[in-house]
């Protein structure tokens, strides 16, 4: 990859202003997470004082107001759904790109992307809403209680499946045309031109799309509180109402006070452990080649 | 951003003309002991080698060898490959082109360089060759449409684009892109042409008429071309260097006047390689 | 595209093909009946007087003229200031920062960090530090601020991809002509990146114009016609929000909401793709 | 830290900007009092539960004095005791009875809120004695068969950890939650009424208002009576209804000035109509 970067000996004044300006404002950029985690940690240090870290993972139950504080089953809770959801609408949302650059008639294409772009923004209270009404009833035709991991998985599906639409669509939209017709000229048919050629030219784009719907599905909130239980427990079935780190904070923040408000801001802290156990795994996957 | 005087002078007169033709030798670019690595690869190590004045002078050899790694060092766009290392000693004109302090960009502006594949811009045809022009200090309307037409005239193209100069530059084809890449360099007069296999990307008929531009050019610039085809390097240039790979990285064999290379090779291996290549 | 390849031939041909359009078809599917299910409800309940009229008997009745104004107002502040944060780091990490590089490699894992941070607790930081640490109270200005912490990473991922996909010759042969890097960047890198960026601003309106959780804390609830950046705007989703879960009989008027919601978006990226068609490919001239 | 120093000279910009805004209309900390002419700004924070309620008696406020505004903020009972101590708001919202550690508050009661139990309305079990509800909530009876309904497993819907209508249910029932045995936990009232709602054999516990309403709206559920007292705003409003909260709102110091004018306002019978409006009982005077 050619980059501008080790152009250091230009003396382009207008370069120089240019370089720091925007290293000032990357700057900003990397300093709102420092402020945030800066921020979570103040707040939650009172409870990690008197109560430790340990007993968030040892405690026997999460009954904050009765001194409790497990979070283990709330953490299976996040990692269950965030599995699933990934799962389902990682080959959902490529196959949707391939469909709009593709498979579909232009005429299909252009409302098919509208379609997805509009899901990208239609607020999760709307999701958890109809899923709530909708989903979440049927479900409990098959198998009551209804509010269930299941409910989760499918509703998250829904909502990070436009995230990764777009990336795909986007990195699609970038190959390069004479890859392509190198691989019509090489009478190569249509899925194996995607497989063989568009998807490992493209890999970069879907890697970050799948992160970023990772991180989308654990850090997900208002629909999936509403539509998973949020029993604190972990599932034996798909079918188990479960609860995730993010509803836990959102249901009981409006509420807590003293040690247990503080220990919601541990649930914060564990979220974004994961975040960032997220982030360097998929730089360790992606070292050497991804940017390479 | 300043103006760039070199450009405004000649340009008022007649732009291609009063160009030093190649008699006598005379040293332009003197290059010494230059190697580049990348990473701790060498692309070609411990190259002595002086282009003269007004003159073609062709790099021959096989693929790999370094011969457009070594046209890169000369107006410093190994700056933009990341992990790219430089070693040696390179002067243009008295200039030393490897110091630190240096204006990349004027040195940039006095070297133009012709790729393998055209590359304009994704902009229309006038707008290629006027954005560079405005960049360097040129922002007379009336100057820059004159330079335009004349640059354009210089490679044989003003007749074929004259009536659609705002159309994309890119719905050309590949043999007017090429020389519209060319006139996009010359309209910057520059003292030096780096050209890399200019003719390679092309098909036959648009790789004989770039052919004959850059023979129009002999004599009025100092060209550095690469060049895979022989008897392209035999037919039009003044001076010849022979590339090779020895011990993992690219080597100059042998340098001479095009005359001695081809008809009396000194060196074994270019003995070798040109009547290889004409047998 | 799809002409110059070949009809399925052989199996798997067939099967890819009969799994494309099924994964489109369910996507659609579920889409429809979603989008539906808002339009049959809420189509009823929008007229103008709703547009325009304040919200009486907490939004029971009514409209959602002030919330409009107030989302309008939020969502500008959150993109005045992200767009520019968003665009010049994007440019620094795929322009003129080496991926090697330590800052470059902070930034970027910073940034992925952001993007996984929960909603809520972008409200609760916004809170404590736009609402009281810098003083600026509930107040539209804070909302905003705190969407721009949001929207960054969506914003600048997207955009930096756009940057990357540009073809490394142009690069070269703009330093070869000795153009500087602030004019390569404005003239070419930054059209040629028009696309990417385009993705990362339908996403990050996507998720400023959806969002609940982190504006409860800081643009507040108040439902009164704002009069400047410093007052309390109550957003549209969090008016969905009250009206679904903490006003009973509110349901109609939410599901009338969130169909204006849809429009707006699809209003935002109908322009989005509109300026991405006819007003920038003028200059742009791509064939 | 550049950031935070730029952000901080905008935030002190801001503020000057607001006070010489506000210097037109009489800042928010030194409102002016008089009989005729108040002004000022009010910021009340705390309880979703309350927030409508609260804000409709804002608006009201607002049509009589022209020159105040009432600015009210949601995020719970937690954050209104919060910010009413920090000095960020005027007047907190606590929609449940306070705390021992909150002596230090004042506190003024609003209205009362009456907590309900629910079933499905096509779950034929018409009453459940309070026996019953203990042992459903603790898991001793899981199928509604036991209680003369359906053969069918009961799906407990219970509120989340902290929330007020959770603790006036287990208090009233003398359950503690670590014994309560849930299939869904909830949040607020109309997230329990479309659980049930969409649940043939669920149970759960809300406020009696918003039940009332959403039962006369044609939502298929039923409140069941407690303690042989039919669950209604009306019981909860004579008193003989056993499970009921009351809503309050506090403040840091005795108010005064637009504050108490605010507080006497909504303790009034003028704004008895918007309490019944917004499905809470006014206060018995």
């Amino acid at each position: 990859m050619t980059s501008l970067s080790n152009n250091t000996l230009s003396r382009w004044s207008t370069d120089e202003l240019l370089c720091w300006s925007l290293r000032g404002i990357a700057t900003i950029a990397g300093t709102i997470v420092m402020l945030i985690v800066v921020f979570l940690i103040v707040e939650a240090l009172p409870v990690l004082h008197h109560v430790g870290l340990l007993r968030f993972f040892t405690d026997p139950s999460w009954h904050p107001a009765e001194g409790l504080y497990n979070l283990t089953p709330m953490l299976w809770g996040t990692l269950f759904a965030m599995t699933g959801s990934v799962l389902i609408a990682t080959p959902l949302g490529i196959l949707s790109a391939v469909f709009c650059h593709y498979y579909a008639p232009s005429v299909l294409a252009r409302p098919y992307r509208r379609l997805i772009e509009l899901l990208a923004g239609v607020p999760s209270v709307v999701y958890g809403f109809w899923g709530l009404v909708v989903l979440v009833p049927l479900i409990a035709e098959i198998q009551p209680p209804g509010p269930s991991l299941l409910a989760g998985i499918l509703i998250l599906t829904i909502m990070i499946l436009p995230t990764i639409a777009l990336m795909a669509d986007a990195s699609l939209a970038n190959v390069p045309q004479q890859y392509l017709r190198g691989a019509a000229a090489l009478g190569l048919p249509r899925w194996a031109t995607i497989r063989g050629v568009v998807f490992p030219a493209v890999r970069s784009g879907l890697f970050t799309g799948v992160i970023l719907e990772t991180g989308r599905a654990i850090g997900e909130t208002m629909a999936i509180l509403m539509v998973c239980g949020n029993v604190v427990q972990i599932p034996s079935t798909i079918f188990d109402p479960i609860r995730t780190l993010t509803a836990n904070i959102a249901l009981e923040m409006a509420y807590a006070i003293g040690d247990h408000r503080a220990a919601l801001f541990v649930s914060g802290l564990v979220l974004l452990a994961m975040i960032v156990a997220l982030v360097v795994s998929a730089e360790w996957v992606s070292r050497g080649r991804m940017y390479g | 951003m300043t103006p760039v005087e070199s450009l405004t002078g000649p340009h008022s007169r007649h732009p291609l003309e009063e160009r030093p033709a190649c008699r006598a030798p005379q040293p332009i670019v003197e290059i010494d002991r230059l190697s580049l690595y990348y990473g701790d690869k060498p692309a070609f190590q411990d190259v002595t080698l002086s282009i003269n004045k007004g003159c073609m002078t062709a790099l021959v050899g096989p693929s790999g060898c370094g011969k457009t790694s070594f046209l890169t060092c000369l107006n410093r766009l190994t700056d933009l490959i990341a992990g790219c290392r430089v070693s040696g000693q390179i002067t243009i004109n008295a200039l030393d082109v490897l110091a630190p302090g240096i204006n990349v960009i004027q040195l940039r502006r006095r070297i133009g360089m012709i790729f393998q594949k055209p590359n304009p811009f994704p902009l229309t045809i006038r707008r290629n060759l006027e954005f560079p022009l405005r960049e360097h200090g040129i922002r007379d309307r009336e100057q820059i449409t004159q330079i335009i037409e004349t640059t354009l005239r210089a490679v044989g193209l003003w007749d074929e684009v004259k009536d659609r100069l705002g159309s994309p530059a890119l719905a050309l084809s590949g043999g007017q892109q090429q020389r519209l890449c060319i006139a996009r360099a010359l309209a910057l007069l520059p003292e030096v042409l780096l050209m890399d296999e200019p003719c390679s990307a092309l098909d036959p008929l648009s790789s004989g008429v770039v052919e004959d531009l850059i023979v129009g050019l002999r004599g009025r610039y100092t060209i550095l071309i690469v060049t895979h085809n022989l008897a392209q390097a035999r037919r039009i240039a003044d001076y010849a260097a022979l590339f090779w790979v020895q011990n993992g990285a690219g080597r100059l064999i042998e340098a001479g006047t095009a005359k001695q290379i081809f008809e009396n090779p000194r060196d074994p291996l270019t003995a070798a390689y040109v009547s290889g290549m004409r047998g | 595209m799809a002409e110059t390849l070949s009809r399925p031939q052989n199996l798997r041909e067939w099967l890819a093909f009969v799994l494309v359009w099924g994964a489109a078809g369910l996507v659609t599917a579920v889409f429809c009946w979603l989008l539906g299910d808002i339009v049959w409800h809420g189509i009823g309940h929008v007229s103008w007087t709703f547009l325009t009229a304040p919200p009486e008997n907490a939004g029971r009745q009514g409209g959602i003229g002030p919330i409009l104004a107030s989302t309008s107002l939020i969502l500008g502040v959150c993109l005045a200031v992200s767009l520019p944060i968003g665009i010049g780091t994007a440019v620094l990490l795929a322009e003129f920062t080496s991926d090697q590089s330590l800052f470059g490699r902070i930034t970027r894992r910073s940034l992925d960090i952001l993007a996984g941070v929960p909603s809520i607790v972008f409200g609760l930081f916004g809170n404590a530090f736009f609402c009281k640490m810098l003083g600026l109270g509930f107040s539209i200005l804070s909302g905003g601020l705190t969407l721009a912490c949001m929207v960054l990473p969506v914003l600048i991922r997207s955009t930096e991809e756009g940057f990357r996909a540009v073809p490394a010759s142009y690069r070269l042969s703009a330093a070869a002509l000795g153009l500087s890097r602030t004019t390569t960047l404005i003239h070419l890198l930054l059209p040629a990146a028009v696309p990417g960026l385009l993705v990362g601003l339908v996403l990050g309106v996507g998720r400023a114009i959806a969002e609940t959780a982190a504006l409860i804390f800081t643009s507040g609830y108040v439902d009164r016609m704002p009069e400047s950046l410093l007052d309390s705007g109550r957003a549209l989703s969090i008016h969905i929000f009250d009206l679904s879960m903490n006003v009973s009989g509110g349901d109609t008027n939410a599901y009338a909401s969130a169909l204006i919601l849809v429009i707006m978006l699809l209003a935002i990226n109908g322009t989005v793709s509109w300026l991405a068609t006819y007003g920038l490919h003028r200059k742009i001239m791509t064939v | 830290m550049s950031c935070v120093f730029r952000l901080n000279r905008c935030g002190s910009l801001v503020t000057l900007l607001t006070l010489a805004l506000l210097g037109t209309l009489g800042s928010a900390t030194a409102q002016t009092f008089s009989a005729e002419q108040l002004s000022g700004k009010l910021v009340i924070t705390g309880a979703s539960t309350l927030a409508p309620l609260i804000a409709e008696i804002g608006k009201r406020f607002e049509s009589h004095y022209p020159k105040v505004r009432v600015d009210v903020q949601t995020g719970g009972s937690s954050r209104g005791v919060a910010d009413v101590r920090q000095g960020f708001a005027d007047i907190g919202m606590v929609s449940r009875a306070m705390k021992a550690e909150e002596k230090d508050l004042h506190a003024f009661s609003v209205a009362r809120d009456g907590v309900g139990v629910i079933l499905h309305k096509e779950n034929p079990v018409q009453a459940l004695t309070d026996e019953q509800v203990v042992a459903i909530y603790t898991g001793k009876i899981i199928n509604w068969k036991d209680v003369g309904g359906k053969d069918a497993p009961i799906t407990v819907v219970n509120k989340a950890e902290g929330r007020s209508t959770l603790e006036v249910f287990l208090h009233y029932f003398k359950i503690r939650n670590t014994d309560v045995k849930a299939h869904v936990v909830i949040g607020d009232n109309e997230q329990g009424i479309k659980t049930v709602a969409g649940n043939r054999h669920a149970i759960g516990y809300v406020s009696i208002g918003t039940a009332e309403y959403d039962e006369s709206q044609g939502v298929p559920i039923k409140l069941l009576s407690v303690g042989g007292v039919a669950a209604s705003t009306e019981t909860v409003r004579n008193g003989t209804f056993p499970i009921s909260r009351p809503l309050h709102i506090v403040t840091r110091t005795p108010p005064v000035g637009l504050t108490k004018a605010f507080i006497d306002y909504a303790q009034s019978k003028a704004v008895h109509d918007i309490i019944k409006q917004q499905y809470f009982v006014p206060m018995v005077d």
